[in-house]
Formats: C-alpha cells, structure tokens, sequence
C-alpha cells in the first residue's frame, strides 16, 4: 500500500490529495490510476510533473514497499 | 533556521530576535515579503507545500547560500494555506561580517524562494481561482546568479 | 521619516511599525548595522552628527532615492553618541511594489549612510580613540551608483 | 556674534566645540581664531574641511550677521 500524494492543480482535478493505492512499482502505481480516471493519469505523466518517492525526485521507474510514500508534483510558483 | 508555518508571523519580532548576541556580525539584511491587495483583484492567496520536501528543499539551498557568502547565520520563515492581503508571506534575515555579503545573500535567497522553491501557489480572487507559475522576472531573477 | 537617536534602538520594533498597513506593498527590504566587537580590538564607538545638517542631508539623499527607486515609503533610524558593541547603529528599509526595487534602495541607501553621510564617527579601543575615515571598500561600494 | 560649531577631530584639536566668536565675515572669523590658536586655525583651513554656514555648505567668503552659525566640518566618515 503505498501512500499517494497529489499537489496544486493535480489535487484539483482528482478531487482527492492523499489515498492509499496496492502497487509494487511506480509504473504499476500509475497503471490503477489509469484505470480509475484516465485524465488524472494523463496529468500525471505530462510536461513540468516531477515524481517524489519518500520526498525524494526519482525520474523514471521505482519499486514501491509498504508504506513508501509517492508525491505527484505539479510544475512549483516559488512561494 | 527554517519554518514553515500555517498561522500568520510576526516580521519584527523575527528580526528582534535574528538581531540578540551578535557581537561579531556587522550587518543583517532582511526582507519581507507582503501579499498584495492589487487594488481588490487578489482576494486571497493560498501556498501549498510539501511539509519534509519543502523545507529539506529549502535547507539545502540556504546551507550552499551560507557557504558561498560566508553567512554567520540566516534565518526563514514561510508562511502556507490561506494569506489574506497585507499579511506576511516571507521573511528572510542573512546575518554577515559586512553588508554586501548580508545584502547579496538575502537577494539570491529571496530570488531562489519567489522562483524555484517547491511551493504551489493560487490565488482567490474575484474571477475565481488560478493556480500561479513563476513570472518571467522571477525567472530572470533567479538566471542572474547562475552564470557566476 | 528618519530619526538621530543618541538612544539604543529595537530594528524589530521599526520593523514592525514599517509594515502595518501596506496593503499594496508587495516588498520591504531592511537593513540593521551593528557594531562589532572584533574580538574586544574595538571597546566602544562614538559616533558625532549636526543636528539639522546630518538629518536634512539623509533627508535629502533619501527623497532622491524614493524618486529613483519608485519607493512607497522608507525609514531610516541612526545612532549617535556612544555604541557599545552588539549594539544597533543604522536601520534602514524600504517598501516598494516589487523586491527588486526594494532590494536596490536599501542597498543604495545603506553605501551612502556608510560612506558618505554626514557623521564624524570615533573608535576607543585598548590603544586609545581614533577618529576614523570611509574605508576603500566603502567608497567602491558607494560609488558603483555613480556611473548609473 | 557668530556661534561657531567645531565637529570631530577638529573639536578634540581645539579643545572646545561651541563658542561664541565676534566676526563680521568667515574671513574676520579666521583671523581671530588664528590670533587665538594658529594651529586651529591651520587646521580649519585644512584639505577636506568644509564649511556650514546656517547649516548650508558655502565655499569662500560669507557675511556673518548676528546669531548666523558657523560650523567646520571634518572629512565625513559615514555612519
């Protein structure tokens, strides 16, 4: 069960921020995403959407554990 | 020291207490940054972070700032959620020897915070919300200091 | 608004004050010089102003800068008399719509008050007083504004 | 009776800051000083001294009418 996060317009257009999701890997992670709402994952692959796994940016692929943490972070404003 | 904080802050009694016991600091610059009321355009501002990411993120940048200009000390508070107008956004003191490497480190901490930390920002204004990117001065801002 | 005090000031406290209200002022960028101990090589410093001279000469300088700058306001606070070390001798900051603005004013502000201002400023160290001039550094600091 | 100001190292020279001096001009002014304390007076025409008088700058003579101050003003150190 890894724990997802979603952020700024992500967030939004999920309708949710944080859930539990059954994956082994990021690719399968992405995979139930895709299942449950296209859109979502479309977002989630596109230009600028950095992917934090235990708040570290991994590019590519990752294996997921229990209790992994994976953020979806949308392009930053600065603060 | 970093904070990242929910409830709004108070910039003077930040630098009130930047300021104590510094008998060999010659110079603190500080800056403040204030969210606008745009003549009523922008209602209120809302700042997403990732609590662990952002300020990790954060830490790393002002711990290569203190090195490259011999910082004594720094300090940065940045406030999260909902900012109403005229309240606080950011305050980042830099405490040096002398004030031009006070000055300068302020300037390119605030420079790296508006542009490239990992914040997420919308504004609530009365055409609805938007969520922000980095303007292209921000950018510009930020450009100067990579090529030295 | 600008004050001479032969009393020791509070920078947070005028920080403070400075910011209330400032509905459309994104920036306030600040200064606070201190005087440093250098490892007890300097015991105390006396700094001399004219009354009347000293202020309408920063006045002046100040209104400039408000103009060149696009400043919404500034405030300026300045020792006199003697500054025992750790003790605050100049704060200055400004408030501007953007950082960039803010930022430079200070910084401006700050390379005269240093080197061109009208103080006489006085050092009791172990070796007994000395009257001190602008070092090199802070006449090159104030004159990169000349060429602009 | 002009009120003349000394500042900086010119006081601790002169051994006073504030005195009343009877002059009709700065030139009349400098010449009673010079009668006075010729190194004072040295000193006040020095490189760098400049003069105030009501507390504008002024460069060579100046009439000096009653109650008129007149200060020499060391090379500024800053703040």
């Amino acid at each position: 069960m890894a724990r997802v996060l979603l952020f700024g317009r992500l967030a939004d257009q999920a309708g949710w921020r944080d859930r539990a999701i059954e994956a082994m890997s990021l690719s399968a992670l992405r995979a139930v995403i895709a299942g449950d709402d296209p859109d979502l994952a479309e977002a989630l692959s596109g230009p600028g959407v950095q992917v934090a796994v235990d708040k570290t940016v991994v590019r590519g692929e990752a294996a997921l554990l229990a209790s992994t943490e994976v953020a979806f972070l949308p392009p930053m404003s600065g603060g | 020291m970093i904070t990242l904080t929910e409830a709004p802050f108070e910039p003077g009694a930040l630098l009130t207490a930047f300021c104590v016991g510094r008998a060999e600091t010659g110079a603190v610059a500080s800056f403040v940054g204030l969210a606008r009321a745009e003549q009523g355009q922008a209602a209120a501002l809302e700042l997403e972070a990732y609590p662990g990411f952002t300020d990790a993120a954060i830490q790393d940048f002002a711990e290569a700032a203190k090195a490259r200009f011999s910082l004594h000390d720094y300090r940065i508070v940045h406030r999260t959620g909902h900012i109403a107008p005229g309240e606080a956004i950011v305050f980042v003191a830099t405490a040096a020897g002398h004030r031009r490497a006070a000055f300068e480190a302020c300037d390119f901490l605030m420079d790296w915070l508006k542009s490239r930390a990992p914040f997420w920002k919308k504004e609530h204004g009365p055409g609805g919300a938007r969520w922000i990117e980095p303007t292209d001065r921000d950018r510009t801002d930020a450009s100067r200091w990579d090529q030295e």
